[in-house]
């Protein structure tokens, strides 16, 4: 964006893409004292009072499921005076469709829901507004997450969250659920966001409107809850155990804390060459894999 | 060692101020002498340069005393002053060397142990670059004079960490060799001054060179003629006559000119060994060249391939042939020779011993060639190489190596365990949480809820007053904690707020504490005696600065005292590691020593 | 927004000028909340939203903990805003503590906001006829404000004036026309600035001129100003019944018709009105992308001008600091020429009102590159004007045919020290001397 | 393969592009000299811009519109990725930057000069290189008066390379091939066998004056499993094109700035692992942990006092400013989890999307409205199908934006990361 046209744009004005979690498990399990319901209406109370402050603001809704992620609110389709209406419908028909998709009929523990699918979504949203042109509104996403992170999403997430370093966009988490997110505490550090947790769930709106409303430009000059960071000391993949200093694999970059023969993780045994895949049969590898 | 003694005449001082006695200093391979000239005055010396630990001397200037201090093991150390720089320096290096043991010393770990594994010869050069970083870099020379002069580190040692620094001085272009020029030496122009009809042509050993690389026949000629039957310098107006005469294009006065003088003619007609060379070259012309195209034609004889450099086009009699130079051989001959590279490498300066220099080349490689065994080898590969057709070929590119990862979740969990861990928090929440949910009844509680906010509408009020209140003050709370602890700028440098001298102080404390820990860490792990004794040295010297940082912090004033501790803390901290580290490593060695009776690992 | 000598201010300027009892009432009604929030400052936004459910007063010390050291002057500006349009209300507590707390009923129409989100002031009416799609209202709009800005520029060229209400002309000519009797109308300097101005500024100007002269015509303002704002929450595209206007304000639709701010439109039995985006921008206090139409302007090194529009108006705007050269369909080339801004700022017009013209109505590919107009035009459209006034007059006097060299010198010391030398010719001996200082002069030479 | 073939490609395209070039150059000589050209004139001169310049029906101008060529281009680079997934890639990288700043570099053909393109785009080079390989580091060198000079020895710190770079530009004498090979090979023979040791060449001269026989060299760094890839800005020259294919590397020429942008960023993600020469071995890294806040300490960096910041090597304790790096004092490489992390995308590819046959085009009933993505509308003009690709995997309908978005940049697929079970094979693999 040129210096102008920034000028011409009003600088509060901002697309805020809202990832919902809503996975049934957590919520039903979860005694916080914060209902679904209740969540919800501070929810779309957050959301109205975003698209009060500048007209112009726009507010996209994605819900993040336990089967799958979806689109349930787009500020810039629905009428203004349906918003609740709206969102509250496609919401019920997401809740419905991924029931569907559940294959299971009963699991132990709380599943995580998948928080690398509607991350994805909202940065390939996020890049389509960013395209339009010089004149867009300022973006950033915000997590209301609970349930507990994924490890199989880790890679995923992770790459997610560069993505929107690359593109300046800061991630926004707040935490609802009974424990921190680890990827959500990276997220919002590396990204520049902001990351809380509240204490008192029954107030959330106020939390909403007093962290999380803040635009991208007067954060420039307000103090917010910066996430300090997760310690970056990794942990070794045989004990799970955090280690000051420890030994990389240079294929796969699992991590050791002393020194083995043969890399558990990719197989590789150290210092010496590989095994070769001649190209022909890495052909045939290339559609399937 | 260069030169078995030195003798110099030098003033002898007890220390700096003391005016000095005069003598002569002789240095030995092992000792120094230094001989009052007065025969009354004690001032005798003789002292073996084991018991010389450090060589100080001062900066090389017009107005100050060259002078050279030899530091002794026992802390006493014999200052010298000398007439001259050139003396002094002379001596110093025969220090230097002497006190730098002989690389093959056997008894070194004996007698005097901290020997550098090679203690190179030092170079004056060496020297000399290592004198100029010390005089331009003032905190170095400092570091140095600890060290290096307090016996901490050997002159070696000190350099190695600095090599880079060292080698920028020299510029990399010496290592390497530079290809000949592409540009083609007839380009050469005659200059000729106005008036008298001389031409003048100018001559480089790197013209003089490439004539050479690309005219055999002239450097065999060189090597007949010069200097036996003519000087250099009527070989090579001959030869440029013999240029001009080409340049003029006039074949019929070149004929006539070669006929009469027959050195010339060597120059005038055809080189003859390029001739036969490539006719040897044609016989071994890639294979799949189709020969028949052009029948008989071995690029020499035929003129000019039809493009012709001279005018007179029309007396192409046979007898001129000789004497006529196509463009284009001379220019495939230049190519060659630039792909040839430059093979030889003798200083280009001395005429004679290029020429020979090449002459023997150019036989070894026809020797090569007699020797036809890997002309065939690689006759055979070129035809392989030329036969297929690239297009169809599969990839060349080489095989690559397969990766197979077992599990991503690793790759989370090395992230997981201790992200929660520093939130104080166990992970017991989801983990260990074994509620059987079912997945209707929780699908079913939501919808529920979606429908009940439905038709009833949010809650009115969202949120009571109360606990509106309650949240925003504990967020501003948090806030302005937060803020307490930004409260100082980190951009301000607490440096400048202390005094000047105890400011100066603290960096050097720490520019040397760096310095050590660079060296002791660089000498782990520890492999040889060398490198035990070494680290055994910085350790002391560490301690050393142990106590200084800790008089530093009583030394400041009161109100600095706060600033000062926080600065020197990081430092004793990192001190506090290397002990640990060596202690730790100690001990491990030690058990290894019993097994290991020298105790070195 | 260029720096304009004529105020264009916004209208919640307006509103905070309002005196108190007025202000209050307003605040009644939930659009003007809305609006008001809107045009606040982002930081006044925010600290509105973070009491929005906070009945105790706030102390300050508890606010500008979030403010970051270089906020600071921001916080200022969005308390004393919120304080001034009377939404904060400010007291000091027993703890000597000044203390904020959201105007009550500001406060309740907000809640009530956040709760049922957007609430439309009118029903529109279900028709069955065919309305115009949104492309060709807002083509309607812009036609006729394109077509009231064109008569502005050549009012002279009687077809140039449509349908347009005399009342509506009165209010231009308040400022923007000088009419002298009989002859045609000429424009004024602020008039020249209005024309340069981007829609939003003119829109301002205009409506700010049209309150101020309905005042005249005894109309309650706030009555007035809380229907324009309403105006500006219908939903534009569709109908609205003309019936459920009063009076008054009927006639004020029919006025804002001829600007394009609404389309009438008369069926069978009733007619309806049609906001258009114009309409809807009337709340917003800053310009924005939806009310100004994409930029057009190319200009290169070389002060060659491409305008790629099909509008006659931006001709004519161009055609005040440029050659036009020639014109395609939908293209107009021309040079900047130092005539033409000469001719410009013999108008009253700014280079820096033209460079900000140039820099916001850039075409959207050169829009992307920074400079969006290429440094050495603007500063050659700088040096231009500055040209103009090179040349700065300080009467004065000159002393020449002094009788000796010491008596010239004397007398430039002595105009040195009241520093009234201007210039001395130490060869021919001539001095210029500041006038203020001549009667000193005579004073000494005359001693001599 | 694919790349293989293009170098034929490149090779003819080349020579006679450089033809019309000249060709072009002569014109402008008739049409009095190209430096009587203002700056402006000269953007025609060579842009040509007008002859991408289009009109509708109605003889209106219009925008020009070129993102369907660029989505082929980048369709084809991807393919070229795309084939190596599944193997191992060149994590851990040192890399060598030659740079030819002979008499050739300073041909004009480029605009402004060969040397100066170059090192824009080399800049850029080495931006987008320590994003995708934050374990990895660079060296420059360059070639002159037919010796090679090392400008910048191998570092994590791209601001230091660049402004090295853009301090020594000028051009001059022959170029070298052999030194350069040698120098290079004298350097990267140094690092530890896990390191993956390449060097970039980018080539303007059309000749190398050697000191000796470069076959040495080529097969010495060989041996040293250094990988040479080759980026030529004249024309195909048979020399470069057998280093590549001794050492593995790969050779292209450059049409344009254009072609040589997209050239260069071709070798910033990691290679994939050649057999033989991939040596997996451990390395020993420290991870530091972030100073507290209220601690003060002088950086071993630049001995400057700070509050807070800063992180702190594990073993010998001293301060470092940024990550990654090397520890001053101890030698340690500190990195942080995230910089691992920012690796593991090249551990995990992601397959490339597949075009939507224009049989299902046909019936549009079949395809989704919007991109699963970004909603956007896939419909193209007259509400017919526009061009749209789809996941072999969760066979999700992608925009192209999206599509080119989703393997540069963001490395999921939304529509696999948003499904349930593709979590299992996703596990599997």
């Amino acid at each position: 964006m040129t210096p102008v046209s920034r000028k011409l744009y009003t600088d509060d004005v901002s697309l805020l893409v809202v990832l919902i979690d809503t996975n049934p498990y957590f919520w039903s399990t979860n005694n916080s004292g914060l209902p679904y319901s209740k969540f919800l209406s501070h929810l779309v109370a957050f959301l109205n009072s975003i698209l009060l402050l500048n007209q112009l603001n726009q507010v996209v809704g994605i819900a993040t499921g336990v089967n799958s992620c979806g689109y349930i609110y787009d500020s810039s389709l629905a009428p203004p005076n349906k918003r609740a209406e709206t969102l509250l419908q496609k919401l019920e028909e997401f809740v419905i469709k991924d029931e569907e998709l559940s294959a299971e009929d009963s699991v132990d523990g709380i599943k995580s829901s998948l928080l690398s699918g509607s991350l994805s979504m909202a940065l390939c949203y996020i890049q389509r507004v960013l395209r339009s042109g010089s004149l867009h509104p300022q973006p950033r996403i915000l997590c209301l997450h609970g349930s507990p992170d994924g490890p199989g999403q880790y890679v995923a997430v992770m790459n997610s969250i560069f993505s929107a370093q690359r593109s300046m966009l800061p991630i926004d988490s707040c935490v609802i659920g009974a424990q921190h997110s680890a990827f959500l505490q990276q997220a919002s550090h590396i990204t520049g966001g902001i990351y809380s947790k509240p204490q008192q769930l029954d107030g959330l709106f106020q939390y909403l409107s007093t962290l999380f409303a803040t635009d991208l430009h007067s954060r420039s000059f307000i103090q917010l809850h910066k996430s300090v960071g997760v310690d970056f000391r990794a942990s070794c993949f045989c004990h799970k155990s955090t280690i000051d200093m420890g030994y990389i694999c240079s294929v796969c970059l699992s991590i050791f804390c002393k020194p083995h023969k043969k890399c558990s993780t990719c197989g590789s045994t150290f210092g010496q060459p590989q095994a070769t895949v001649s190209p022909t049969n890495l052909k045939r590898k290339a559609p399937d894999s | 060692m260069s030169e078995r003694q030195v003798i110099k005449r030098a003033k002898y001082k007890s220390s700096i101020k003391d005016p000095g006695t005069p003598g002569v200093l002789t240095m030995k391979r092992e000792r120094f002498v230094f001989m009052p000239s007065d025969p009354r005055s004690l001032m005798k010396l003789n002292v073996e340069f084991r018991f010389i630990i450090g060589h100080k001397f001062s900066k090389e200037a017009p107005n100050k005393k060259a002078l050279l201090n030899l530091t002794q093991d026992k802390g006493e150390s014999y200052i010298f002053e000398f007439d001259s720089f050139p003396d002094r320096d002379a001596c110093r290096d025969f220090v230097a060397m002497a006190i730098a043991p002989p690389a093959n010393a056997g008894k070194a770990s004996s007698d005097k142990p901290s020997v550098p594994p090679s203690s190179e010869q030092l170079s004056t050069a060496e020297m000399d670059r290592r004198i100029k970083l010390l005089q331009v870099d003032s905190e170095l020379q400092k570091l140095h004079k600890e060290f290096v002069m307090g016996g901490v580190l050997t002159e070696a040692e000190f350099w190695a960490t600095r090599k880079k620094s060292l080698d920028e001085k020299i510029s990399s272009k010496s290592k390497q060799r530079v290809g000949l020029k592409s540009d083609m030496i007839f380009n050469v122009k005659p200059s000729s001054d106005g008036q008298s009809n001389r031409v003048k042509y100018s001559l480089t050993p790197e013209i003089i060179h490439q004539i050479f690389a690309e005219k055999p026949a002239v450097r065999r000629a060189y090597l007949n003629l010069v200097p036996k039957k003519m000087t250099e310098t009527d070989f090579w107006m001959k030869y440029w006559r013999a240029e001009y005469l080409h340049s003029t294009k006039n074949i019929v006065a070149a004929a006539a000119e070669a006929a009469e003088d027959e050195e010339l003619a060597v120059f005038l007609k055809q080189d003859d060994i390029l001739a036969s060379e490539a006719r040897r070259k044609i016989r071994r012309v890639d294979p799949t060249l189709d020969m028949e195209a052009d029948e008989g034609d071995d690029y020499t004889h035929l003129p000019d391939h039809g493009l012709s450099r001279d005018v007179s086009k029309d007396l192409t009699d046979s007898q001129y042939d000789l004497y006529k130079r196509s463009f284009l051989q001379d220019l495939n001959r230049h190519a060659a020779v630039v792909l040839e590279g430059r093979s030889v490498d003798v200083e280009l300066g001395d005429t004679r011993s290029v020429a020979e220099a090449l002459t023997r080349l150019k036989e070894v490689e026809s020797a090569n060639e007699a020797s036809n065994t890997h002309v065939e080898q690689g006759r055979s590969d070129l035809i392989s190489r030329m036969a297929e057709l690239e297009d169809l070929q599969g990839p060349r590119d080489h095989p690559v190596a397969p990766l197979s990862i077992k599990d991503p979740r690793d790759y989370f969990d090395s992230q997981q365990a201790n992200a929660i861990k520093t939130l104080g928090e166990s992970q017991s929440g989801s983990k260990h949480k074994k509620s059987i949910l079912n997945a209707h009844e929780a699908y079913g509680s939501l919808r529920k809820s979606i429908s009940e906010i439905k038709d009833l509408g949010l809650t009115d009020p969202i949120i009571k007053s109360e606990v509106a209140m309650k949240v925003f003050s504990e967020l501003t709370l948090r806030i302005s904690n937060t803020k307490y602890h930004h409260g100082k700028d980190p951009h301000e440098s607490i440096l400048d707020g202390l005094p000047n001298a105890t400011k100066e102080e603290i960096l050097h404390q720490w520019t040397s504490i760096q310095e050590l820990l660079k060296h002791f860490w660089s000498s782990y792990p520890i492999t040889t005696t060398y490198l035990h004794i070494k680290v055994n040295k910085v350790k002391d010297a560490m301690s050393k600065i142990y106590q200084k940082l800790q008089e530093i912090k009583s030394s400041v004033r009161q109100d600095f005292r706060h600033p000062v501790s926080l600065l020197v803390q990081p430092m004793t901290q990192a001190l506090d590691a290397a002990f640990a580290h060596y202690e730790v490593d100690f001990q491990k060695r030690s058990t290894k020593s019993v097994e290991r009776p020298n105790g070195f690992v | 927004m260029p720096e304009v000598r004529i105020i264009a201010k916004n209208f919640m300027d307006m509103v905070a000028s309002l005196p108190a009892t007025k202000l209050d009432n307003l605040y009644h009604n939930a659009f003007i909340c809305e609006a008001i929030l809107r045009s606040l400052p982002p930081l006044a936004k925010k600290y509105v939203l973070q009491m929005l459910y906070i009945i105790e007063p706030i102390v300050t010390t508890s606010m500008e903990a979030w403010v970051a050291a270089e906020g600071m002057s921001k916080h200022r500006v969005a308390i004393d805003k919120l304080v001034q349009l009377r939404l904060f209300t400010e007291t000091v507590d027993r703890k000597r503590e000044t203390t904020y707390r959201l105007n009550p009923t500001f406060q309740k129409n907000l809640q009530n906001h956040i709760l049922h989100g957007g609430v439309l002031p009118r029903e529109p009416m279900k028709i069955n006829v065919r309305l115009p799609s949104s492309a060709d209202l807002d083509a309607y709009a812009s036609g006729q404000w394109e077509s009231f800005l064109l008569h502005l520029i050549s009012s002279t060229e009687a077809e140039a004036t449509r349908n347009i209400s005399s009342s509506m002309m009165k209010i231009f000519q308040r400022g923007l026309l000088s009419q002298r009797d009989r002859e045609a109308p000429m424009l004024t300097e602020s008039g020249f600035q209005f024309l340069l101005m981007d829609t939003n500024a003119q829109l301002w100007y205009v409506i700010r001129e049209y309150i101020t002269h309905c005042e005249e015509r005894g109309v309650d303002t706030s009555d007035l100003i809380s229907f324009l704002l309403e105006l500006s929450f219908h939903v534009s595209g569709e109908a609205y019944n003309m019936n459920t206007l009063s009076h008054s304000q009927g006639s004020i639709v029919k006025d804002l018709a001829d600007l394009g701010l609404v389309k009438l439109q008369q069926g069978m039995k009733e007619s309806w009105f049609i906001p258009t985006k114009l309409a809807i921008n009337l709340s917003i206090s800053l310009s924005d992308a939806s009310s100004r139409k994409q930029g057009y302007v190319v200009v290169e090194t070389n002060f060659r001008l491409y305008a790629y529009t099909t509008s006659k108006l931006h001709c004519e705007i161009l055609r005040l600091f440029a050659r036009i050269e020639y014109q395609l369909p939908n293209l107009i080339v021309g040079a900047i020429t130092k005539e033409n801004l000469y001719k410009a700022f013999q108008n009253g017009i700014t280079s820096d009102q033209i460079i900000c013209f140039l820099q916001q109505n850039a075409h959207p590919r050169v829009a992307e590159k920074v400079p969006s107009v290429p440094e050495n035009v603007t500063d050659q459209i700088r040096l231009w004007e500055s040209d103009l006034n090179r040349v700065e007059m300080t009467p004065s006097h000159l002393y020449d045919e002094f009788p000796s060299r010491d008596a010239f010198e004397a007398a430039c010391d002595f105009a040195r020290e009241y520093g009234g030398l201007l210039w001395e010719d130490s060869v021919k001996m001539r001095v210029i001397v500041k006038a203020e200082t001549y009667d000193h002069m005579k004073r000494f030479l005359r001693q001599k | 393969m694919f790349q293989h073939n293009n170098n034929g490609g490149g090779h003819q395209y080349n020579t006679n592009t450089t033809n019309q070039q000249q060709s072009q150059a002569e014109e402008e000589e008739e049409d009095n000299d190209v430096e009587g050209l203002e700056a402006w004139e000269r953007a025609y001169a060579d842009e040509r811009s007008w002859e991408s310049l289009q009109e509708d029906e109605s003889g209106l101008l219009r925008p020009i519109d070129n993102k369907t060529i660029q989505h082929a281009q980048y369709r084809r680079r991807l393919r070229t990725y795309s084939s190596s997934a599944r193997i191992q890639k060149g994590l851990i990288r040192f890399l060598y930057i030659v740079i030819d700043l002979s008499r050739a570099a300073g041909e004009m053909d480029f605009r402004p000069s060969r040397m100066f393109v170059v090192a824009k785009q080399v800049e850029a080079f080495i931006r987008e290189f320590f994003d995708q390989n934050p374990l990895s580091q660079i060296g420059l060198i360059t070639i002159k008066d037919g010796v090679a000079q090392c400008l910048t020895d191998l570092g994590g710190s791209p601001e230091s390379h660049i402004n090295a770079l853009m301090g020594k530009l000028g051009c001059s004498g022959d170029a070298s091939l052999q030194n350069a090979l040698d120098l290079v090979h004298e350097y990267l023979n140094q690092i530890p066998s896990y390191g993956h040791r390449e060097a970039l060449i980018l080539y303007s001269a059309l000749s190398t004056c050697d000191p000796g026989d470069i076959m040495d060299s080529i097969q010495k760094c060989k041996k040293a499993k250094i990988r040479c890839s080759i980026i030529g800005l004249s024309a195909e020259i048979f020399i470069c094109k057998h280093i590549c294919q001794e050492t593995g590397g790969s050779y292209s020429v450059a049409l344009d700035e254009a072609h040589l942008k997209e050239l260069v960023l071709e070798h910033a993600p990691p290679p994939p692992a050649i057999a033989e020469f991939a040596i997996s071995n451990l390395i020993k890294m420290g991870f530091p942990q972030r100073a507290g806040e209220g601690v003060l300490s002088i950086c071993s960096c630049h001995k400057e006092a700070k509050f807070g910041g800063g992180y702190t090597c594990p073993r010998c304790k001293a301060r470092v400013c940024e990550l990654p790096t090397e520890c001053r004092i101890c030698g340690l490489t500190l990195v942080s989890s995230p910089h691992l992390a920012r690796s593991y995308h090249h551990l995990f590819p992601i397959t490339p999307f597949d075009d939507v046959p224009p049989s299902l085009l046909k019936n549009s009933q079949l395809l989704p409205k919007s991109c699963f993505g970004c909603q956007q509308s896939l419909l193209g003009p007259a509400n017919l199908p526009g061009p749209s690709v789809a996941c072999p995997k969760c066979k999700q309908y992608f925009c192209l934006d999206c599509d080119i978005y989703i393997h540069e940049s963001l490395h999921n697929c939304p529509g696999c990361e948003s499904f349930k079970q593709s979590k299992l094979d996703r596990g599997t693999e």
